[in-house]
């Protein structure tokens, strides 16, 4: 067994995203491959999944207490982190990566790196676009916004429909909310490509390295933290994903 | 090294296909996760410890691997009755049910709600990290030996799991076995902690916890030893196995059969790996090396 | 990493050079291997314990180095009354006499013939693996009391020993505290023991044992840790320190210094390494970190 | 931390070397230099010290309970034995060995090895003479009894001062009863080449890695298990060596 201590980092800067996502830069790099989540662990707080938006940066939205906690740090503040973590994408060929939300986390580094032909983006407006600028000038951006206020009106999955020859593609990279997915995953499937996709799922997670079983997912009993977070269309395809999840305590819930 | 003949393995009332079984609290929080452990070569299961009430477990780090081993304070997270659907696709198998609770009644009410499915009990009366559940009532002899009654009530292999953080493990394993307990566990993990100097706090959510893995194992011997010669049913033997070498180690000081958790953090199919190991067609039966240590 | 300031060091009324002390029976057999750990670094040197009677130990295998720790059971082998030549060439010197015996007027006994050499003395009422002493005898809050009593009745800094292995730590301490202690000392090894699979015998000539180094850390920061809420006399950490983080984080559980046995396994010269790790001229004055992770 | 289980042997072979001396050979060899020692586990009685006179093999001479356990082995049992322990010799340049009983077994694979010039054997007697045989073909032997049934009829003080050049030896290697080494240590001190001698030490020995302290000497407290067993002279000739030892319980007695 390797020591797996969390590692605090110092938060060297802050950056506002959107009125709802920050990005924390810290002052140390860790040795990621785009996917990558580690544990954060907001002191008096809570340990919570995050994704690297890059090897020395997490980029978080508000959505409760840790987040909050996270969102409303200054630098010079200090947290800790365990990780990487995960399996990470594995991209081949011509990559199509799509986004939704916060879901753009873990895919902004392939981008980076120069692994992504088009990325399709989405969030409920144009403010909170996460990566917008930077996505531009890497990939073939489009943007969908579920009111209109940039780009397509509506989801991502339309501009899929509407604007992608998804054969063309050899990888489809996925992260977002778990509805978005599932339509993107259908919609793979039906084109017969479901084992090119692959998605970065969300579960409830405690430990993050294979032990405690809360990422559980059914029917294989695949460890979202350690087998994953990232599964081929065709691993999921019969699975609870799409249907539920289960909470802190292991009750299911609808997602 | 020595090998075992693979034989019909039944240990305290539950019969099992191999003498490897998954600890409780490992990978054992749904159905789908205790069939995968199944799959992967454990001869039997025990479940999450499942109490009165759901519970959400302690606010995060929940775990930390350290050199040697792993430091948890989950805090019992578990569904509650809702844990019932789980055991649907596993009727049959050798799935042991571990209950928590916070007096013998509540040990009773949750055992009523599996007294169809479960193969058999667990008693969690071990868990060092849980105010009034676990260890709290495990360190007392007369509790554990009303708890113990309460579930054995039931007429189904009552498993009573011990913690070694007590002053006389011998004498907690005699109240069990008084109590109708058909089988012991020894050793849940051993009350531990550690801090982050830089940021000068417990580095468990909940400050302390257990400590599991390698670094126990020659403590878990120890009880194991202890316990073969307090009492008369069978041990199993937990804490730190993580190979066929430390399996044949705990059945010579006493143990009947295994449990692992922490080994799967190493080597989620470590149970196949062992049992590969473990067996062959000259080996000896396992009864001629249980409690060989002693003589 | 933070550092130190060097400063004085009192504990428990005894004055060091340093806050790493010699843990009592690693290399404290004689007074000249006593001095070599002072020269190699130690800021005090605890003596091997000293009983009643001369003892030879136990039948070997007496040690065992493990993965991560040692197991150990010498039984207490001492020279008995013919230890105090040993320290002539020791007077003036942070040497702290380390005391065994049977009964309160066993420990008083012995102290009584060191009353004029020793800095201070250290009541071994934790000793795992030898009948009728240690922690035979520290498990009982009343006898610890009284034994404590003994002692202190010499007026000279008296520091008490504590084993792990017992239902709840906090309550023997507060025992020593009651009988007088200056200074309590957390941890004594912690019940274990191994088999060889190949002769199917525990490995240990007396069977069981102890176990001290890396392995214990985590559960010696949490018994430090439980006596800084326990008790209010200062805390020694003892059990597995091998380096200045783990110093650090001992002393932010709640040590006023620390004992170091194992570790000079690996390194003989390791108070030195330590030292010239854990010190510089902008460290912080140790009195900011001591149980600063309870805040 | 390294693992230091004792590794369990099969006695393979019983050699009878003298009345009081047997070597066993095992089914295993270990990385042994010469003057390295194992601590040997007897089961149910107890593990005492003892140096290897082959890779695979120790001769021991029933002096005692465990001695005695020992040289009534036969082929098939087995024991334990934890090692190599101790620093060894470090012989340089023209090497002279001398030794008394069975302080001849950590010299022997130094002979083996071809290290040896000149050896001195001693013994009480003749028939208790051990490994002369093989010595007299690797070395230039010679030999002395106490009661004179072979080679100088005296100790073996009683060659070096009749038929040795001190000084024409860089490495002086020793073992056997203290009584003898020390007279050894006196000549060459008296020589003005303390240095040049390397005396094998015995202790009482309960660890053999240097953490017990039953093997310390004073006045340095240097442990015999792990400093040594191989002084030089110059290490020793002011210390406890030649005057007293320790026993089980640390109490000083005379050698
Ligand atoms: C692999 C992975 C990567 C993630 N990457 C990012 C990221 O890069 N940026 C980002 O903003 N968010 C990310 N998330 C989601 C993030 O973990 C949650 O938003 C966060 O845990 C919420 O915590 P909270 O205390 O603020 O909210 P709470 O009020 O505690 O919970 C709000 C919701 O967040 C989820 N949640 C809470 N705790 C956990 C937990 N321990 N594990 C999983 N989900 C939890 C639950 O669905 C819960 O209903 C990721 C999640 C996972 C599993
Ligand atoms: C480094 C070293 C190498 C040795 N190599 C050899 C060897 O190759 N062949 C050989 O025959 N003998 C060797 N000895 C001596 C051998 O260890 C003793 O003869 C043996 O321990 C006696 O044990 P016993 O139970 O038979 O005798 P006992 O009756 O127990 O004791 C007889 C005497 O042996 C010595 N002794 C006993 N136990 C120990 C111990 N644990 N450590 C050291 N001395 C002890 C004591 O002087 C004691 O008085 C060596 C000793 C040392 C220290
Ligand atoms: C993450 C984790 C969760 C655990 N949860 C439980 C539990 O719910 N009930 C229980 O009785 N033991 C629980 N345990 C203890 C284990 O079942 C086992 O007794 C202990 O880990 C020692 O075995 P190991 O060294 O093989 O892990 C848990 C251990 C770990 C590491
Ligand atoms: C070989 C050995 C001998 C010991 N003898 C004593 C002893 O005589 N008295 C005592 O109080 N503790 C004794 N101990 C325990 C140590 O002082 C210490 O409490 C324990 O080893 C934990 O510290 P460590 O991990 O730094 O070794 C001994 C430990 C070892 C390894
Ligand atoms: S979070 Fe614990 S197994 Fe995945
Ligand atoms: S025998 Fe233990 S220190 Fe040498």
């Amino acid at each position: 067994m390797r020591d797996g201590m969390p590692v605090v980092v110092t938060v060297r800067e802050v950056i506002d995203e959107t009125p709802t996502v920050k990005t924390l830069r810290f002052d140390s790099e860790f040795a990621i491959r785009p996917g990558h989540f580690c544990m954060v662990w907001v002191p008096g707080i809570d340990e919570v999944p995050m994704g690297f938006s890059s090897p020395g940066s997490i980029t978080v939205q508000k959505v409760g207490e840790a987040t909050a906690a996270l969102t409303s740090l200054t630098p010079g503040d200090r947290i800790g982190i365990r990780g990487p973590f995960g399996n990470g994408f594995t991209p081949n060929g011509r990559v199509l990566a799509i986004a939704g939300g916060v879901g753009v986390v873990p895919l902004y580094p392939l981008a980076v790196n120069g692994s992504v032909d088009t990325f399709i983006l989405g969030a409920r407006t144009g403010t909170e676009l996460v990566f917008a600028r930077e996505l531009s000038d890497l990939t073939d951006l489009k943007i969908a916004t579920d009111d209109g206020t940039a780009g397509y009106h509506g989801f991502v999955t339309g501009v899929m429909d509407s604007e992608i020859d998804l054969l063309s593609y050899d990888t489809i990279c996925v992260c977002g909310p778990e509805m978005m997915m599932k339509g993107i995953l259908d919609r793979l499937s039906d084109a017969g490509i479901a084992d090119r996709g692959q998605f970065s799922l969300h579960r409830y997670m405690k430990c993050g390295v294979g032990v405690c079983g809360s990422c559980t997912i059914d029917p294989e009993g695949l460890c979202v933290c350690r087998d994953g977070p990232v599964f081929t269309g065709d691993q999921i395809i019969n699975s609870e994903f799409g249907t539920y999840a289960r909470d802190a305590s292991g009750q299911r819930k609808r997602v | 090294m020595i090998t075992l003949l693979k034989d019909q393995v039944s240990v305290g009332g539950v019969d099992l296909d191999n003498h490897l079984i998954l600890a409780a609290g490992v990978l054992g929080t749904t159905g789908a996760s205790l069939s995968r452990m199944r799959r992967q070569g454990a001869g039997g299961v025990v479940t999450k410890s499942i109490g009165p009430v759901p519970k959400e477990g302690h606010a995060g780090p929940c775990l930390i691997p350290l050199a040697g081993g792993l430091i948890n304070a989950m805090g019992l997270p578990n569904p509650s009755r809702n844990f019932v659907p789980e055991l649907e696709t596993l009727s049959g198998e050798p799935v042991v049910v571990s209950i928590f609770g916070g007096t013998p009644a509540e040990f009773g009410e949750v055992a009523s709600w599996f007294e169809g499915i479960a193969a058999g009990f667990e008693l969690n009366l071990s868990c060092p990290h849980a105010e009034g559940y676990g260890a709290a009532i495990g360190s007392n002899p007369a509790m554990v030996r009303a708890c113990t009654e309460e579930v054995a009530a039931f007429g189904r292999p009552t498993w009573v799991k011990l913690t070694p953080n007590v002053t006389d493990i011998g004498s907690i394993g005699r109240a069990a076995e008084e109590g109708g307990a058909t089988a012991l566990v020894a050793i849940n993990t051993v009350r531990a902690m550690r801090i982050s100097i830089d940021l000068r706090r417990p580095v468990l959510g909940n400050r302390f916890g257990g400590i599991s893995g390698p670094m126990i194992f020659p403590i878990a011997l120890r009880c194991v030893y202890d316990l073969y010669e307090a009492c008369s049913i069978p041990i199993i033997g937990c804490g730190g196995v993580s190979s066929a070498a430390d399996t044949i180690e705990m059945m010579m000081a006493g143990a009947s059969a295994v449990q692992i958790g922490s080994a799967v953090y190493d080597d989620s199919s470590v149970f196949k790996t062992i049992a590969d190991e473990l067996y062959s067609p000259d080996g000896v039966p396992a009864a001629e090396i249980v409690g060989c240590a002693h003589a």
